[in-house]
């Protein structure tokens, strides 16, 4: 089990219950202290860049919302507001602030999911049940408002497909209130339980100096107090209307030290922030169509002629996102998608926040990030015209079994 | 291969993304969670293969997935049942043409494993238990228990 | 130990429970038993939780009407929607939807709609609810 | 060098690259997209550097602020591949951010590129996904492991590229077995454990 | 002791494990269930763990290739012997210990011992990376808690001056000391109940097989029969641990306190037998409630270091106190 020089390996992932999706991260270990951290990511690789380079813009969107369910929003929002870009097409505000309560009940739910998996993770399996228990009333909002609890298909080139109306407002305020009831109680247990604090407090630190160097984004940065807010430095959508503050830990009295702890204070944080930002959208949405083309026939056709390209960037729950997108005019499909996630950036953080913690720490260092895998693997690519051997007839399993358990030691599951 | 009436009362279940987009994923922990809560009715969610008798899947399979789903079919004990959650996974849905993705999941599965699909994409919780309930069903049906 | 928290715990222990009890509250003895008490109205099962109004659930397709545009394959994201040439008009397939409902906004004549029906699992993937105008 | 104090505005930021960077810098645009009741602009800036220049454009780049490098995002564009570096700056100041994207055209016969970790540390997940997905040698990367694909994978073939060297086929799943038998590299999905290919 | 009383002796020493078995898998569910009650859901049935168990042992037992397989079928079969052994030398209510020595405490804080080895080596067996570090984990925690679990059992045997538990739960031990002796007595009772966790490999200390981090841990590569074993010692470990804290701590049977007709009316004999057994069952599932089932919902899993720690510091300090104020009582 120990060689030498007293490490050994030991791979986590892809398949392993503290990651809900495939990842790998190689692991180093010295007993129970780790010495070094190699992630391999890619299980994940769907080679979705490439698909939308193979269908138009509209058949895009739904694409661009299953880069992952957890953000299906941001994806959709940043794809179209990339694409209005280089087509100069304009959505009305009236879309705009619709777009903009989405994306921040959006943030709400993925927040206080992110406060239950992190519990999760810590073996704190009852804080998972009350966060996911509050967390219906969002997801029944949003299911309210588009007709599904998590893809919320409402995107469309130029506008919003469904609109907010009126009668729909008690029900936002209801769902807003019932957050802010609870809000405390959320924070009594995340900030204020010790044994979460044991398990949070001076984990995984990330210094301010290694989150600018190492671009990373989103909560994660912002908890070593680095002012990075797209929202604020670049406002798109509605949020250059608003009223709206980097959510940094000295703003609130404690230290920026970017360890796990400050990285929760910030998102619960900005849960609050999210509430306040809603009120304010309603307060203000004008009284405008939904969608600059409802003709989605007469939209096709435009995107076709449209030549240009367009970025889109965006700050989702867990950070900044990045839409690149190039239209040819006469080609139907899009030239050129790139995609960047939040996670993409974040990734070259774990190296120093893993360095020097316990195995027991693995599991909630590489959810403080708050890794969306889907989002950051969305392009792979496998050659199918090589003919290389991927099938595995019985002779074949037969074999793996054999073999298995040899790769099971230097392998993982 | 020989079922119990306890078999389908005490159902673990080991979660393998295979690629998909999480929007499952997340159905699923909301249905191990107080509002649906699985667990009524002995299912569990564990941490091994080698523990499972029910296997989700979510998502198409990847390329780079494919050997290590096989990998869990195979550790997983007999009898077992595969449960596909979501589009993706039962016949590649949104991802029909990447040559990334390796195909739905029931290609590479063993012949005769029994297969539950669960249509949605993604499926409310309750269409899972709707799932599970099909499950039952036809494991009944299995052992001739279906008067 | 954190007191709060117990106290929480202990409250709770003794409140209403937050499941919604669909179907039913245990694993029936024998679902086959169980269905058809509950066909013969016997047995009543819990709801599912309320599903808003403009649910996005499983497409109906009206065969009738549909003139055979192909608007709706342009806009379909995942093929769901194949075409058949000799009747000009579509088939679906509801295993490989995405419930996206761009094809009902496209439609010229309407022929789409999004239906209320979720429950949708069993053990084929291409059983007849599950394709629509095979 | 001189540069003004932050945040820059983009004539600033116009002036200051193109003195120092003369005549290696192309085709220098600047957006202001209007958004919202407020009519809050959102700033960008494209421009075109010389290969030979680009590290000292980053350099001077990250002279006004650590950058923030958001990605690189690459295509083949006919006999050349543009790559374009999306930084941005200013950051930290309410509605002054700028994204500042600097092409850099590679010709197809000498892709290479040399690397910027050195100045923006972040840039090592960005760089090895060009390395695999383009083609591109950047000269000087720290770790020039494959990170997103297969290792299996052919390593003459780049899935961003539209020449040769691109993908060619693809499988694609549909129900109809008509369909499937015609083409080769479509596959049905209605035949179980049938995988062939 | 006649033949007959040895053949009652020999019937008993039959049935006990049954006994065990039925009431650790009863408690286990009632674990679960309360558990989940206090999360806000409805949670599986009582009889839960039965069906799991039956389950369980109709599944393929899978060994992996390059486990030593005689060890890793042996170890689950020891981890499961060892408290059912215990259990014949525990007073159960209002029964004496079926089997009894002078020794007899000091033995059965070695058969506890023993599951938590038999779990290790089993893990260690199986040759999965994460079984290992489960391994390791389970042995730390292991030598973490035994010194806390001692402490307490000692003082409580020097205060009867005999480590026999016929005669420790013969009569109860606060009824020995004083107010002073009373307050060390509770500190060593904290101490006890600070152990029951670890002992039984429940959050927060299960470190050993934490599912997030090592993915069932020492289990990874157990299955079907096998994994089912491991349960079944887990459960009647529960009892084990739970009969040892009573027959330490609060031996006292109702039917002190009351009692119907005279000891020779037949029946009111058999009816408060009866209401001891009860009482018994009822202390047992106070014990599991607060020591297990409250702890487990309420605490996060702690590290390995900080588990360890806390055993060896904050509760060995909790019951050496305990033990200098019951000595010091006895001395003034």
């Amino acid at each position: 089990m120990s060689d030498k020089d007293t490490t050994y390996q030991v791979p986590i992932g892809p398949i392993h219950p503290a990651l809900k999706e495939p990842f790998m991260i190689n692991f180093r270990l010295d007993g129970e202290t780790i010495v070094d951290a190699d992630p391999h990511p890619g299980m994940n690789h769907r080679g979705i860049e490439f698909m939308g380079m193979h269908r138009n813009p509209l058949k895009v969107i739904p694409l661009a919302e299953r880069i992952c369910g957890i953000c299906s929003i941001v994806h959709q929002h940043m794809f179209t507001t990339a694409v209005e870009h280089a087509a100069g097409i304009e959505p009305t505000n009236r879309a705009r602030y619709i777009r903009t309560i989405m994306a921040e009940l959006e943030r709400i739910h993925s927040h206080v999911l992110w406060a239950g998996v992190a519990a999760h993770e810590i073996g704190f399996d009852t804080h998972l049940h009350f966060t996911w228990k509050i967390r219906e009333k969002v997801m029944d909002l949003l299911e309210f408002i588009t007709g599904n609890r998590v893809n919320y298909a409402m995107w469309t080139v130029g506008g919003v497909r469904r609109d907010i109306t009126k009668d729909m407002y008690p029900k936002i305020e209801d769902t807003l209130t019932y957050y802010e009831s609870l809000y405390t109680k959320l924070e009594d247990i995340f900030l204020g339980d010790p044994s979460i604090r044991l398990r949070t407090k001076d984990i995984g630190i990330l210094t301010k100096e290694e989150a600018l160097r190492l671009c990373g984004v989103g909560p994660t940065v912002r908890a070593s107090g680095v002012k990075k807010d797209v929202r604020i430095d670049q406002p798109y959508a509605a949020y250059g209307d608003l009223e709206l503050d980097y959510i940094i830990p000295s703003k609130f009295g404690y230290e920026n030290t970017g360890d796990v702890f400050s990285k929760t204070l910030v998102r619960l944080k900005e849960v609050v922030q999210s509430i306040d930002l809603i009120r304010q959208c309603v307060d203000q949405m004008p009284d405008e169509d939904i969608d600059s083309e409802p003709k989605k026939a007469v939209l096709l056709n435009k995107l076709k002629k449209a030549d240009g390209e367009g970025i889109g960037r965006l700050e989702a729950p867990r950070g900044e996102a990045f839409h690149y997108v190039r239209l040819k005019e006469g080609r139907e499909e899009l030239d050129n998608w790139k995609v960047r996630a939040s996670t993409y950036n974040n990734l070259a953080t774990y190296a120093p926040m893993f360095m020097g913690e316990q195995i027991a720490d693995i599991p909630i260092i590489a959810a403080c990030i708050d890794p969306c895998i889907g989002c950051m693997d969305r392009a792979v690519v496998v050659d199918v015209s090589t003919g290389q051997k991927t099938d595995y007839d019985h002779e074949d399993l037969h074999k793996l079994s054999v073999e298995k358990t040899k790769r099971m030691l230097g392998g993982s599951l | 291969m020989k079922l119990t009436k306890t078999f389908d009362k005490a159902l673990w279940v080991f979660h393998v993304n295979s690629g998909s987009c999480n929007g499952c994923d997340i159905e699923i922990v909301a249905a191990l969670t107080p509002r649906y809560d699985v667990e009524r009715f002995g299912i569990k969610l564990v941490g091994s293969p080698r523990h499972a008798d029910v296997l989700l899947f979510t998502g198409p399979v990847t390329r780079k997935m494919k050997d290590r789903v096989l990998r869990v079919i195979e550790q997983t004990p007999d009898p077992k049942v595969v449960m596909v959650v979501g589009n993706c996974g039962s016949t590649t849905g949104v991802f029909y043409d990447s040559y990334a993705i390796d195909g739905p999941i029931d290609t590479l599965l063993p012949e005769g494993t029994p297969i539950v699909y669960v249509t949605g994409c993604p499926t409310r919780p309750e269409n899972l238990i709707n799932g599970v309930k099909e499950a039952w069903l036809f494991l009944e049906k299995l052992r001739g228990d279906d008067k | 130990m954190p007191t709060s928290t117990v106290f929480t715990l202990i409250k709770q222990l003794l409140t209403k429970k937050a499941t919604n009890p669909f179907p039913v509250k245990y694993t029936p003895g024998n679902m086959h038993a169980a269905a058809s008490l509950i066909e013969s109205g016997k047995l009543s099962i819990n709801p599912p939780v309320d599903i808003p109004p403009n649910f996005r659930g499983k497409l109906s397709y009206d065969v009738e009407s549909c003139i055979g545009c192909k608007l709706c394959l342009k806009v379909c994201p995942s093929e769901a929607l194949a075409f058949k040439p000799d009747e000009k008009k579509v088939k679906h397939y509801v295993s490989r939807c995405t419930f996206c409902g761009q094809c009902v906004n496209i439609c010229p004549k309407d022929c789409f709609v999004l239906t209320d029906e979720f429950l949708m699992a069993g053990l084929d993937n291409y059983s007849d609810e599950l394709v629509l105008n095979p | 060098m001189k540069k003004s104090k932050l945040p820059m505005s983009m004539d600033q930021i116009e002036s200051y690259f193109k003195d120092n960077l003369k005549d290696s810098i192309r085709d220098f645009k600047k957006e202001e997209i209007k958004k919202g009741l407020k009519q809050r602009p959102m700033k960008l800036i494209w421009f075109t550097v010389d290969r030979k220049s680009f590290r000292r454009a980053v350099k001077l780049l990250s002279k006004i602020q650590i950058p923030h490098l958001s990605v690189t995002s690459g295509s083949d564009i006919g006999d050349h591949v543009e790559l374009i570096y999306h930084f941005a700056v200013n950051y930290g100041y309410r509605g002054d951010e700028v994204s500042v994207s600097i092409k850099v055209h590679l010709p197809k016969d000498d892709l290479t590129i040399p690397t910027i970790t050195d100045m923006v540390p972040g840039a090592i997940t960005t760089e090895r996904e060009k390395q695999e997905f383009l083609g591109i040698t950047v000269k000087g990367i720290p770790d020039s492991r494959r990170l997103w694909l297969d290792e299996d994978f052919p390593k003459d073939r780049y899935p961003w590229r539209w020449d040769e060297t691109g993908m060619e086929k693809m499988s694609r799943y549909v129900h109809d077995m008509d369909e499937a038998a015609n083409t080769p590299t479509v596959k049905n999905l209605r035949t179980r454990g049938d995988d062939d290919e | 002791m006649n033949a007959q009383d040895w053949l009652i002796r020999i019937l008993f020493i039959l049935v006990i494990p049954f006994v065990g078995i039925f009431f650790g898998l009863l408690y286990k569910g009632f674990d679960r269930k309360i558990t989940a009650m206090m999360q806000s859901r409805i949670g599986p049935p009582l009889r839960q763990p039965f069906r799991d168990i039956r389950k369980l042992f109709m599944k393929e037992n899978i060994v992996p290739d390059h486990a030593v397989e005689w060890i890793f079928h042996a170890s689950p079969i020891f981890a499961l012997l060892a408290p059912l052994v215990a259990l014949v030398y525990l007073p159960i209510g209002p029964f004496e210990p079926l089997m009894e020595g002078f020794g007899d405490l000091i033995l059965i804080l070695y058969l506890l011992a023993i599951p938590a080895v038999a779990m290790a080596i089993g893990g260690l067996a199986s040759g999965s990376p994460y079984a290992t570090v489960g391994a390791q984990r389970e042995l730390v925690l292991m030598m973490s808690y035994e010194f806390p679990l001692a402490i307490a059992a000692v003082t409580i045997a020097w205060k009867f001056e005999s480590f026999s538990l016929a005669a420790i739960s013969s009569t109860s031990v606060w009824s020995l000391v004083g107010p002073l002796g009373a307050l060390g007595l509770l500190l060593i009772t904290l101490g006890l109940f600070a152990v029951l966790p670890g002992e039984l490999s429940k959050a927060p200390f299960d470190q050993a097989e934490a599912e997030t981090e090592l993915a069932g841990g020492l289990f990874v590569e157990y299955s079907g029969r096998n994994l089912g074993v491991f349960y079944l010692s887990e459960a009647v470990k529960m009892v084990v641990v739970g009969a040892l804290l009573i027959a330490l701590l609060f031996p006292q049977n109702i039917s002190q306190w009351y009692s119907f007709g005279g000891p020779h009316v037949a029946g009111f004999a058999l009816f408060n037998l009866a209401a001891d057994v009860l009482f018994f069952l009822l202390k047992l599932l106070i014990i599991i409630f607060l020591g297990v089932s409250v702890v487990r919902v309420a605490l996060a899993r702690f590290q390995i270091d900080k588990a360890s720690y806390f055993y060896w510091v904050p509760m060995t300090l909790l019951g050496l106190l305990g033990t200098v104020l019951v000595v010091l009582e006895g001395a003034i």
